[in-house]
C-alpha cells in the first residue's frame, strides 16, 4: 500500500536556461510509514512532493503506486509550504473543499469541517476570509483543509512552520493521533532536525542541488516517543549525523553561492 | 369579404425627402387596395440597398448613388419605379451650395477662378459630390483646385458659422435652417449645376418586381395617390404630417423647399444616363446600365390608369 | 478624530461639489453667451428639457429601450466572452488555437459591418443584437483571460490536488479567482455595448437614446441633444454602481488583500 | 516524447489549418452559388482584389493613414488613461473622487457626438483624433484600476518600509505590479482605437481603411468591402502580436507563478 | 537611541465586525537592545512589527523613537514574515531595493547586493526571478533586502523560518554579526524558544488574542552564546516558564476556539 520513486530526475527551464533540481532521486515508502526528508533550503523537497502528488511530471523517473484508491477517497493531500488558502472563500469553505469536490452536501461537509476547525483552535474564525487571519492562523487552515480529505497519503511541506512552539506541539500531536489510528503513509518535509526523529519511521537527507537522497536514516525508537527523551545517546547520535551532513551540505552549496 | 391584405415592408427615414411616403401613408392611401404598409427605419440607404436586393425590404425610397448602379450592373433583380423628387428648373432650391453673406457680395465666386484654394463642404454622396464635380468641370477646373472636405451634416452649419469652411452643399431643411441662423446664404442652387437631376425616386426588389408584381401595382397606385396630396402643397394638414413624421418645426417645414415630384411618377431617365457616364468616368462605376436595365414603367403606367377610370 | 480621517470623510461630497461648481460655470458662460447659444445651451435649460421629457413619458420609453438593448446585447455577448475567456487564460492550448482568431475579428469596425452583419442576418433585432453582443464580446473575453492567467498556479494545484474535475476547477477556482477582472470587463463591456447600442439606434433604430440623440440633431434640438446625451451618462452611473456592489459583494478579499 | 507533448507541438499548425479548412468550405459554397455570389464573394476573389489593391500602392497609403490615426489617438488617450488608472487604483481618494465622472463620460457615444466635438475643436485633425483618443483611454483607465488593485498590499508595505516616494511607489510597484493588466487595456485600447478610427474615417475622412470601407459600400463594390475588413482584421493581429511580445517581455514571472 | 511603544491597541475592522488584535501594550526597545517577541499564533506579534515599522496606525496609544534617522539611512527595516519579494524584479534588484530608493548609482547598488547575495548563499541565481526560487531562497532574498537598507532598527518577522537548520544558523550567525558590529535594536518574532534564549538580551511574552505582553524577561547570559550550552540550569528554568506560559496560553486559545 506505499509508493516507489524510481530514478527521478526535475530540470526547470528558466529564463537563464536550464536548472537541475533533482538528480536520481529513488526512495520508498511503504505502507503505514511516516518518513521525514530534511535537506538544504533550496535542494528540492517541495519538488519531490509535488512529484508523489502528480502535480508535477517527473523529467525522468517513475513513480509506482500500490494501490488504486478507493472511491471518492483522494490518494493524497498536501500541506502546502506556502499554504495555498484560496482568499475567495472563508476558512470553513476552505477546510470543507475536498468534501465539496467529493460531492459530500452541504451541511454534513460544513459539520465535519467545523471539527477540523476546532482542533487547530480556528473556531472563532470560521466564517473569516484568509485575509483577515495572520500567517500562522492560515497555515492551521491549510492542516485541516488535508486531515479532512483523509488521503492514504499526507504529504506535508513544513505544516508547522509558522506556529509557536506549543500550538506546534498540539497539532503534532493531533498529527500522530491521526496517523496512528488510521493507516496512512505520510511524507513530511522538516528544517527541524529533532522534529524529524521524532515523528519519523526513516529520515531521508538530501544533498545540495541537485538534489539527491544522500543518506536514509532507520529511527528505531519505540513509540509514542518523547520530546524529553531527545538527550538519550541514540537519539543525540543520529542527531549530531544528520548535522554533519547538512553542515557539509550547506557550506559547500554557500561556498559555490547557493 | 374583405380582400386579404399584403404587407409591403418600406424602409422610413425622417427625412423631408419621405414626405410623399408619409404623406400617402398618414392620409390612407393604401388601406383601402389591401395594403399594409410597415415602416422599418433606417438612416439611409446605404444600408437598405443590400435588404432590398435580398426580399427583405420590398420597397426603397432612395436617391443616386454608384453602389445603385453597380448592383443592377451586376444583376440584382432591383429597378426604379417611381419619380420622388427632381432639380427643376425654376423654383425653389432643394439642394444648394451656401456661402457666407461676406464671401458671395465680395464677387469672388462670380467666377470660376475664385474658387480656387477654397474650403467646400459636402458628403461624398452621390448628390453632393456629384453637382460639386459638374460645378468644376463647368469651370475647367479639378478637386485639385479647391479643398473638400467631408461633413456630417449637423456639423456644416456650425463650421460655416465658424468659418472653418468656405462653402457648403447642403439639402433642405438645411438649406433654410443656414440662411435663417445667418451662417450663410444661397450662392448657388445645385439645379444650375445639373439642371433637372432626378436625384430620388422610389426602388422596387424582387418581392414586387418578380414575386407579387400585383402588390407591386396596388403599392403604386397609392404612391401616386399620396404625390397627388404632396402636389397639393404647403396645406396646413401636409405640413402637420410632415413635421410629425420627421420632428421638425412646422414653421421650418413651411418655410423649407419641397421638391417637385410628378405626378404621374414619369422618371427623367436621360438623367440618370447623364449621371452614370459621369460616374464612369471618375471610375466610381464598373459599367453603364441600359434604361431597361434600372426603369421598370409598367407600375406606374398601370397606376395612372386606375387613377384616370376613378376621376 | 485627525486631520486625515477628517478630510477623508469629505470625500464623498467632493464629486457633487465639483459637479455643481462646473455646472454653475458653464450656466454663467452660457448665459452671457460667450459660446454660441445655438450649440451650448445653459444647463438649466438642458435640465428643463430633461424634466419635461421625463413628464411626458417619451424619455422612459427609449430609455427603457436602450436599456432592454444593451442588456440583451450584454448577456449574448458578455457571457460567451466571459466561459471563453476563462477557458483560453486557463488552457494555453486553447489559447493559442484561439486566440489568432479572436485578435483577427476584435478590429473588425462593429458599425461598420452592420451592413455586413444585416446581410447575413437580416435587418431586424438579429442583427441589432449582434453588434451590440459582439462589441460587448471582446472586452469580457480579453478582460477574463487576462484575469484567470494572473491566478496563482498554487490555487490549480490546491484544487487538483483535492481532486477537483476541470468543471469544479472552473467554478471553483478560475471563476472567482478572476472575478476583480471580469468585473472590470463587465463595466468596459456594458459601457461598450451601451455606445453600440447608441450607435445602432442612430443607424437604425425608431426607438431608444440613440434614435433621441439622432432625431435631436437632425432638427437642430440642440437641448434634446444634450439631455439625451446626460441620460447615457446616467446609464453609465448605474453600471459603475452595479459593478461597485458587485464588487464589494463578491470580492472583499481582492479588493483589501490576498493571500 | 509522449503522446501529450506531440499534441502540443500541433498547436501552432492548428489555427491555419482551421483557417483554410473554413477558407476552403466558404470558397465551395460561394462558387456553388449556395450565397447569392453578389453579396458572398468567394475568399480568392477576395484575396485578388486585396492583391490587385495592394499592388496599386492604394491599400498602403490607407492603411498607413489609419495606423497613424490609431497610434496618434492611442498615446494620446491610453498614456493618460493608463496614468490616471494608476491614481485611480492606487489611492481611494482620487478613486471616489473621479470615478463618478469617469463613469458618466464613458458611455457618452463616442460617434455621435463628433459634430460637437467639431463644433469645439474645429473639423480638422484635432477632432478626430480626439474621438480615437477618448475611445482608448476608457479601457486603458478601467483595466489599470483594475490591474493596481489587486496588487498584493504586502508589496505597498515592502516599498514603504524601504522609504519609497509616491513617484518610486508608482514606477517599481504600482506600474509593473499592473502590468498584465494594463496589457490587457493595451490589446482594449488598441482594438476600440482601430474600431473608432475606421468609424471616423467612415464619417469624414478622405483616406483611411474606413474611408475605403465606405467607399466600397458606396459603390457597392462587396469584394472592395470585404478585402477593407480583411485589413483591417489584419492590423488586429498586428495589435495582438504586439501585446504578446511586451508580455512574454515585461512580464514573464506573471503568465508563470507569482511570489 | 530606541523606541517606546505605550499603550498600543490595534482593532481591525473585519467583515464580521469588530476584531480586537492588540490591548494595552507598551514596551520599549533601548539602544543597541536585541529584543525578541514570542506568543502563541495569532496573538498580533506581526502587528506589532507593522505598528513600530508605521505601517499602520494604531488605534490606541503611541510610539515614540528616540533619534530621528540620519539623511538617507532608514529607520528601520523590516523581514516581511510572508517575505514579500517583488515577483517582477529579479534577485539583485530586489535585494538592492532600498539602495534604488536612496539613489545610490547601478552599479554601486549591485555592488553590495552582490556581496550580501552571496551571504545569503543565492549567487547562482541572482538573475533569477522569484517564481524560480524554493520557498526558503526567497526568504533569504527577503532577508539580504532588509540588511543591505542598514537601518537603525531591524524588525524581524520570523525571519528564518523556512531555512533549515544548518543554514539557518549560517544566517544568525550573519545576523549577529552585523548586530554586534553596527549599533541596531532588533525587534525579533520567533516560535522557536531556545532561539529566543540564544538570541535576546529580553523575551516578550505575549498572551493569546487580544494580544498583551504578559511578562519581561531578561536574559543575563554573556556574549557570544553557544546552543550547546543550552542545558544550563539558567536556560533550562527560562525555558520551562515561557513554555509554560505559552501552554497556558494556547490551551486556553484552543478551548474557546482559537
Ligand atoms: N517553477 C520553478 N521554476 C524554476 N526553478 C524552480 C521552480 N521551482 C523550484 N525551482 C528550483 O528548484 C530547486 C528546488 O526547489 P524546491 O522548491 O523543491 O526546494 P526546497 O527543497 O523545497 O527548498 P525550501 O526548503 O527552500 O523550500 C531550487 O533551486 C529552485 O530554484
Ligand atoms: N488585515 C487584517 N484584517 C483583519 N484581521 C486581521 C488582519 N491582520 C491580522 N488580523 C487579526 O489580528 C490578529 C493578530 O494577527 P497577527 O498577524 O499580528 O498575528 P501573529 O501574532 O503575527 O500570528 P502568527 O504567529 O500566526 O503570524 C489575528 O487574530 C488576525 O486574525
Ligand atoms: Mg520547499
Ligand atoms: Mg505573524
Amino acid at each position: 500500500m506505499g509508493f516507489q520513486c524510481k530514478d527521478l530526475g526535475v530540470t526547470y527551464k528558466t529564463q537563464n536556461g536550464e536548472l537541475e533540481a533533482l538528480t536520481d532521486v529513488s526512495f520508498s515508502v511503504r505502507d503505514h510509514e511516516f518518513v521525514c526528508l530534511v535537506g538544504p533550503s533550496g535542494c528540492g523537497k517541495s519538488t519531490i512532493l509535488k512529484l508523489v502528488a502528480g502535480l508535477l511530471e517527473p523529467t525522468l523517473g517513475t513513480i509506482a503506486f500500490d494501490t488504486v484508491p478507493a472511491n471518492g477517497r483522494p490518494r493524497n493531500a498536501m500541506v502546502f509550504q506556502e499554504h495555498g488558502v484560496f482568499p475567495w472563500m472563508n476558512v470553513i469553505d476552505n477546510v470543507a473543499f475536498g468534501l465539496e469536490i467529493r460531492g459530500v452536501p452541504r451541511e454534513e461537509r460544513r459539520a465535519i469541517a467545523r471539527r477540523f476547525i476546532a482542533r487547530v483552535g480556528l473556531s472563532h474564525f470560521e466564517e473569516s476570509h484568509p485575509h483577515e487571519l495572520s500567517v500562522g492562523m492560515r497555515q492551521r487552515v491549510s492542516i485541516a483543509r488535508a486531515f479532512v480529505n483523509d488521503p492514504e497519503i499526507l504529504l506535508m511541506d513544513e505544516p508547522f512552520g509558522s506556529l509557536d512552539a506549543m500550538t506546534k506541539m498540539v497539532m503534532t500531536e493531533e498529527l500522530m493521533g491521526i496517523w496512528s489510528r488510521q493507516r496512512k503513509q505520510v511524507l513530511y518535509v522538516t528544517h527541524d532536525i529533532e522534529e524529524a526523529i521524532m515523528l519519523g519511521d526513516r529520515i531521508l537527507v538530501m544533498t545540495g542541488r541537485p538534489g539527491r537522497i544522500r543518506e536514509e536514516i532507520e529511527i528505531r525508537l519505540p513509540r509514542p516517543r518523547d520530546l524529553r527523551d531527545r538527550d538519550s545517546a541514540e537519539i543525540v547520535k543520529i542527531k549530531e549525523h544528520v548535522w554533519e551532513i547538512l553542515e557539509e551540505e550547506v557550506r559547500s552549496g554557500l561556498r559555490e553561492g547557493s | 369579404d374583405p380582400p386579404e391584405r399584403t404587407k409591403v415592408r418600406i424602409m422610413n427615414s425622417p427625412y423631408m425627402s419621405w414626405a410623399v411616403i408619409h404623406l400617402a401613408k398618414a392620409n390612407g392611401c393604401f388601406d383601402d387596395l389591401g395594403i399594409d404598409v410597415e415602416f422599418v427605419t433606417m438612416r439611409g440607404i446605404r444600408e437598405g440597398l443590400p435588404a432590398l436586393a435580398q426580399g427583405r425590404l420590398d420597397v426603397l425610397p432612395g436617391f443616386i448613388t454608384p453602389g445603385y448602379v453597380n448592383l443592377m450592373q451586376r444583376g440584382a433583380g432591383i429597378r426604379i419605379v417611381a419619380d420622388k423628387g427632381y432639380m427643376e428648373a425654376e423654383g425653389c432650391p432643394y439642394r444648394a451650395f451656401l456661402a457666407s453673406r461676406e464671401l458671395v457680395a465680395s464677387g469672388r465666386l462670380d467666377s470660376f477662378e475664385g474658387l480656387r484654394g477654397l474650403r467646400i463642404a459636402g458628403e461624398r454622396t452621390s448628390t453632393s459630390y456629384y453637382a460639386l464635380s459638374s460645378l468644376l468641370r463647368a469651370g475647367n477646373l479639378t478637386e485639385d483646385d479647391i479643398e473638400w472636405i467631408d461633413l456630417p451634416t449637423p456639423a456644416k452649419q456650425g463650421a460655416l458659422e465658424a468659418g472653418a469652411v468656405d462653402i457648403v452643399n447642403a439639402s433642405e431643411p438645411w438649406i433654410t435652417r443656414i440662411v435663417q441662423s445667418g451662417a450663410g446664404v444661397i450662392w448657388l442652387p445645385a439645379r444650375d449645376v445639373v439642371p433637372g437631376f432626378q436625384h430620388s425616386f422610389l426602388m422596387f426588389g424582387p418581392s414586387l418586381l418578380e414575386k407579387d408584381r400585383e402588390a407591386g401595382m396596388k403599392f403604386m397606385v397609392g404612391y401616386l395617390r399620396g404625390v397627388r396630396i404632396y402636389n397639393e402643397g404647403k396645406t396646413d394638414h401636409n405640413v402637420r404630417v410632415i413635421a410629425g413624421e420627421t420632428g421638425l418645426e412646422e414653421t421650418l417645414v413651411r418655410d423649407a423647399c419641397w421638391p417637385p415630384i410628378r405626378s404621374t411618377g414619369e422618371y427623367d431617365t436621360e438623367s440618370l444616363l447623364t449621371y452614370q457616364s459621369w460616374a464612369f468616368e471618375e471610375g466610381l462605376i464598373d459599367g453603364l446600365v441600359p434604361v431597361e436595365g434600372f426603369w421598370d414603367p409598367a407600375f406606374i403606367e398601370y397606376a395612372n390608369r386606375v387613377l384616370a377610370e376613378e376621376h | 478624530m485627525n486631520g486625515r480621517k477628517l478630510a477623508g470623510s469629505m470625500i464623498p461630497v467632493i464629486p457633487p461639489a465639483i459637479l455643481i461648481v462646473t455646472l454653475t460655470l458653464i450656466e454663467t458662460v452660457t448665459r452671457m453667451e460667450i459660446l454660441p447659444s445655438l450649440f451650448f445651451p445653459p444647463p438649466s435649460a438642458i435640465v428643463s428639457t430633461l424634466y419635461d421629457m421625463t413628464t411626458e413619458g417619451e424619455l422612459l420609453d427609449h430609455l427603457s429601450a436602450t436599456v432592454l438593448r444593451l442588456l440583451t446585447g450584454f448577456l449574448l455577448g458578455g457571457i460567451p466572452g466571459m466561459i471563453l475567456g476563462m477557458m483560453m487564460g486557463w488552457s494555453t492550448a486553447i489559447r493559442r488555437i484561439l486566440d489568432p482568431f479572436v485578435a483577427a475579428l476584435h478590429p473588425v469596425p462593429k458599425i461598420s459591418s452592420l451592413p455586413i452583419i444585416m446581410i447575413i442576418f437580416g435587418i431586424g433585432f438579429v442583427s441589432r443584437t449582434i453588434v451590440v453582443a459582439v462589441a460587448s464580446f471582446f472586452p469580457m473575453l480579453i478582460n477574463t483571460m487576462a484575469g484567470v492567467r494572473q491566478i496563482h498556479p498554487i490555487y490549480f494545484d490546491v484544487a487538483r490536488n483535492s481532486g477537483a474535475s476541470r468543471m469544479q476547477i472552473l467554478r471553483r477556482v478560475v471563476l472567482p479567482g478572476s472575478t476583480p477582472f471580469i468585473l472590470a470587463g463587465v463595466r468596459l463591456g456594458l459601457n461598450v455595448s451601451l455606445s453600440i447600442s447608441l450607435a445602432v439606434e442612430l443607424l437604425l433604430a425608431d426607438k431608444g437614446i440613440g434614435t433621441l440623440i439622432w432625431m435631436a440633431w437632425q432638427t437642430m434640438r440642440i437641448e434634446e441633444l444634450y439631455a439625451a446625451i446626460v441620460t447615457a451618462a446616467l446609464v453609465g452611473i448605474s453600471i459603475r454602481l452595479f459593478v461597485q456592489v458587485m464588487l464589494d459583494r463578491c470580492v472583499p478579499w481582492a479588493t483589501k488583500a490576498r493571500t
